[in-house]
């Protein structure tokens, strides 16, 4: 596996499953852009094609054969089509599997982040917006130019929030290491905690920054195993849905209030008892990281 | 999307699990007749997608025509919880001599299905939860195989069912699974599953609800729309994300999160937010035109709030979808908006040519737009 | 235990897996009435559970009423290779354009199942195996995942299935697999699958073994006594492992490899084994006289050599069971015999007890058995 | 995981699934007997009961609450308990799972071999006899008095043929270091080339013996794994089925010659080649053995 700074990083050679369709085909030209290394794509049937200069192949295989350097594979396939898409990739042993369609059954991810763990290979969403090591590379949908270089580590369960922070972040002078978009399904295949353990162990991450939301209790978790660390790198958070009602899901299928868990309330709480400060708005954020450095290591 | 008691326990039957003698009453005459096809102790039950409706009161006890007859009549019409009630089932009482609960369900801790299983059936299961946790059993389910059969044996004997019943309770195991899978359930549960004084074990209830994302495989349960509003339904078919809720601030906005945290700041601000609607990743002007267009519509909206932060999303579509939005429907709301990122300049030229005021940040726009209430 | 033709057909029909219009007929005139109902040009295949029945003339071309009688006349009742036709499928014949092979078997070295493909269908995949084996396309199934759609979509690829024919042949790859695993088959084949001009792809043979330890899942397809002998049949019903041979020398013995390895001691003194027979391990008295009652009934039997190595059987009850036998039927056969394990003391004081010699080993055994023929 | 001496020795501790039947409780005496330690046994419904004095249990996680160091499950379940018994015994991570029962269905197997190697646990057989290492311990259902303790390992697919080759080593004053029964299905746990590498591996095995019978082609791969070995310890072989006909299966489900291939002649022609004797009669392969000194390291 070659995954330093983070996931992704400047030897991250990627692969996007679904290439031709519309999002696929826009986001391939917006990693490039960003400087990102595309270099293959697949589309079953569409063998032969070019998107953005880019070859499409009909199989993963193909595309490894192409180029056996690829590392991480980006999926804009559509939903029914995820479990499959999942499975071939992680037949051929790409170690990172990053998927940004929503709406896959939750069945399916069940079933494919359980396939991906016993064969040691990560997967990152649903539903998620990706990752970006800002300079380095960009594996999904961010826009890339909301984002700075520097030392805070995100973690979110939302993409257009996450922008949100990280572009008041950037205007603030406060520049990221690697901002990862978790998704927002009640079942994903990193999670909170993986991702921050992930910020924890990167030379290059100095702070963090979570990015919660309403539903299940995964800042809860969070939470409580970080009251138990000794050393740990200052954190600060936002939870999203203080105004949600109960048994509504908010857009994202991970974001209802449910049998009256999962509240913003009871995560607020739960990360102030364990010493993270949780910012009301999210401009508070940058405040908050500034004036962070006293109160761990 | 939630699925309703008869359905459910139909399903039920199918698979070999034993359930009531039961029929569906649309009317007063057709519980009627249900009450002599049973002939003796029935329950008549409303078949709402509500939970809790026997503390509701839409759980009445009845025997004979003239009894059953009176809570169908009672029932059928009336409104419980929010819910109306246009269909009852009609259900033969049995002897009961001890109850359980059995569920599946999602758990996103260990990211697996598992089975939810007490000795303490009958009850609300998260009173149980809270009074005595250890009364309930969690048992993971592997992703690839499934409930094993010893595992279900042993969850028996952990709900000390009887030796006889013992075969039969992981039978109804099995099969709940089966189902709970292959219909791509979020929730199956059966409290109480019931043994009878004759030592069968039967599902007196069942509840499903099936994972919204995977309904386009199940086509037989409809739409899942019964639960929401008219103006709900008509949005999801719009592939609107949206919500509506009782204030008085009217939201659109792209992505969850922010759309969340956009009904956050309003509240910050002392208000609240007439709806959630998030219009997505990458919307069309057509898509968004749509979304203010129904916003304009709810009777409670006073000012509207437009939140976009474009990444995906063109902001120059987004300001087309909204002009066009206010051009048809001549409304005179008041709109506040934030509009930035792709094409922002194109996005607030449109806005602006238009008279629609611009802010900075999503916090100066939501306080302006509450502000604006007064 | 092989299935016939027209019954793994039925199951293709069944799961949706196209197959040509076909009449079972067991007798000429069921065979006229089937080439009347398909009024066209006709396959006529002997139901028998033999491999290369093509190549055999088991397989015979008619067009009409008379042709279908007298290919019906011809088969009915004729034996190939060893095994006599009661049976006939009338089919109706299609239009081929290609033909390719589809399979799934149990791979013994990956402990896993595979489907086996080729774009050299319709011939003997042994042969293909021999000449051109890159013809062959092997594909490894998750145990618990099964056919993935890739997989399917691959081969369909790699054989040059036609683009409008592949979601067919992936659909036909994912019902043969499950087929396969649902019936415990340790081999489903299609030889040839075929396009056909209209290009649609049809099963035109069906091949299907199921595992003999799974047919108890599996009462619909019989006991799977009809490739046997009435002997074998009978044997098997009493919990004995016996196959009919062509030697002279009745052979008895517990445990496969010993069983095995004393054929081979017979051969390599020059005779020939009547039998195989494994009592099995632990075997009672009872079971001993059954082995022993079949085995001297063989009509080529000229000698008896039994091989005993005693763990979990007992000598005693192989004695005891051996004196009965011979007593009840009155059998004058030679028995050489080889007694040694667990109580051999008592066992070999039974056998001496009647006149049954014995021998220090199982080498010494066969070469005095070998020689009492002569 | 506790496996020294080749899978089975004084620190194996036992536990017997199906131990109240009649082949479990035969033969939980007979390894009692051996010196055995069968600590606990599971019949469920059966919990309380004693059998030879060992404690019946209802389920495996009670008998490994009994006793934590159990590190081996022997199973005498019926057929069609196997599978489910495995999942038990895998779920408990017993790293030995030892298959006495014959007649499962290959589907099972296959299913269960593959669960059970990705939890990193080693099952032998079904259809075996199990492990013994005479004079430390004996899993399972051969006959102790026929082995002696020794210097020469022994992997087979055939139980009766195995005790009658060890017992004819042990007149022959050649014992036994650890005879590991295989099983005669066509798919098992242990395969006979992991078979051989254990023995090969272990330091109290100086020669090995293999027994191979008809049908499947272990002993061809095998061959061709040890045709290009520098050291290899001295190896004899038997193989049984010469005189079998093609297509009938000769007592051991994985027993048959089909499709012309898993001959007893290809077998032996394999094995020759790559410098493997084969005996042609058992009593020979003591003989073989003894002078099987010089040809190998």
């Amino acid at each position: 596996m070659n995954i330093v700074a983070v996931l992704v990083n400047n030897n991250t050679r990627i692969l996007v499953q679904g290439i031709t369709g519309r999002e696929g085909a826009n986001h391939t030209r917006s990693m490039l852009q960003y400087g990102t290394k595309v270099v293959a794509g697949v589309t079953p049937g569409k063998k032969g094609a070019k998107i953005e200069g880019v070859p499409v192949f009909d199989s993963v295989q193909e595309a490894i054969d192409f180029d056996p350097k690829i590392n991480t594979s980006v999926l804009f396939v559509p939903a029914r089509q995820v479990e499959d898409a999942v499975y071939e990739a992680a037949d051929s042993a790409i170690p990172l599997i990053v998927i940004i369609t929503e709406n896959v059954p939750v069945h399916s991810t069940i079933r494919v982040v359980d396939y991906a763990a016993r064969k040691g290979l990560q997967i990152v969403g649903p539903n998620c917006p990706g990752v970006i090591s800002p300079g380095l590379s960009k594996v999904g949908i961010m826009p890339g130019h909301l984002f700075s270089k520097g030392k805070v580590g995100m973690v979110s369960r939302s993409g257009t929030l996450t922008y949100e922070i990280a572009s008041s972040l950037t205007r603030a002078g406060i520049g990221q290491s690697t901002a990862i978009g978790i998704g927002g399904d009640p079942v994903i295949g990193l999670s909170f905690m993986d991702a921050v353990q992930l910020l924890e162990d990167d030379p290059e991450t100095e702070k963090i920054v979570i990015v919660g939301e309403i539903g299940g209790d995964a800042e809860e978790r969070l939470a409580a195993s970080r009251a138990k660390l000794q050393n740990r790198k200052p954190m600060v958070s936002f939870v999203a849905g203080r105004a949600a009602p109960p048994g509504r899901r908010m857009g994202h299928a991970g974001a209802i209030i449910s049998m009256g868990s999962g509240t913003a309330e009871e995560k607020t709480k739960a990360l102030r008892e364990a010493g993270i400060p949780v910012a009301d708005l999210p401009s508070e954020i940058s405040d908050l990281l500034s004036s962070s450095e006293s109160k761990d290591k | 999307m939630k699925i309703h008691e008869h359905t459910a326990k139909d399903l039920f039957e199918a698979e070999g699990i034993a359930v009531p003698k039961r029929y569906v009453a649309n009317t007063t005459s057709e519980a009627e007749e249900a009450a002599l096809k049973i002939a003796g102790a029935v329950v008549v039950k409303a078949q709402i997608l509500v939970a809790g409706r026997g503390k509701a009161g839409a759980i009445l006890k009845a025997n004979g025509k003239e009894e059953t007859s009176k809570a169908a009549r009672q029932l059928l019409g009336a409104i419980f919880r929010g819910a109306t009630v246009s269909s009852v089932l009609v259900e033969e009482q049995l002897s009961i001599s001890k109850e359980f609960y059995l569920g599946f369900a999602i758990e996103r801790a260990s990211k697996k299905a598992i089975m939810i299983a007490s000795e303490e059936g009958g009850v609300d299961l998260e009173e149980t939860a809270r009074s005595r946790p250890t009364a309930i059993l969690r048992i993971l389910l592997d992703p690839l195989l499934g409930l094993r059969t010893y595992q279900a044996r042993l969850a028996g004997k952990a709900l000390n069912i009887p030796t006889p019943a013992l075969a039969s309770f992981i039978g109804i195991c099995q099969r709940m699974y089966k189902i709970f899978v292959e219909n791509d359930c979020e929730l199956l549960e059966s409290n109480p599953l019931a043994l009878t004084k004759s030592s069968q074990l039967v599902a007196l209830d069942a509840r499903m609800v099936i994972d919204d994302n995977a309904s386009y495989k199940h086509p037989e349960h409809g739409e899942g729309t019964e639960e929401l509003t008219p103006r709900e339904s008509s949005a999801k078919q719009m592939g609107l994300s949206f919500v509506e809720l009782d204030g008085d601030v009217g939201i659109i906005g792209n992505g969850a999160g922010l759309v969340m945290a956009t009904l956050d700041l309003v509240a910050h601000h002392g208000a609240k937010a007439a709806n959630f609607l998030d219009v997505g990743g990458g919307a069309q002007a057509e898509q968004v035109k749509a979304a203010v267009q129904l916003i304009v519509k709810l009777p409670n909206v006073k000012v509207i709030l437009l939140n976009i932060m474009g990444g995906i999303t063109r902001c120059d579509e987004v300001a087309m979808g909204v002009v066009q939005a206010f051009t048809e429907t001549g409304s005179k709301l008041p709109i506040v908006s934030r509009l930035v990122g792709t094409r922002e300049e194109e996005g607030q030229r449109i806005l602006s040519e238009a008279g629609i005021e611009m802010t900075k940040s999503m916090e100066l726009a939501a306080k302006k737009a509450v502000s604006l209430l007064k």
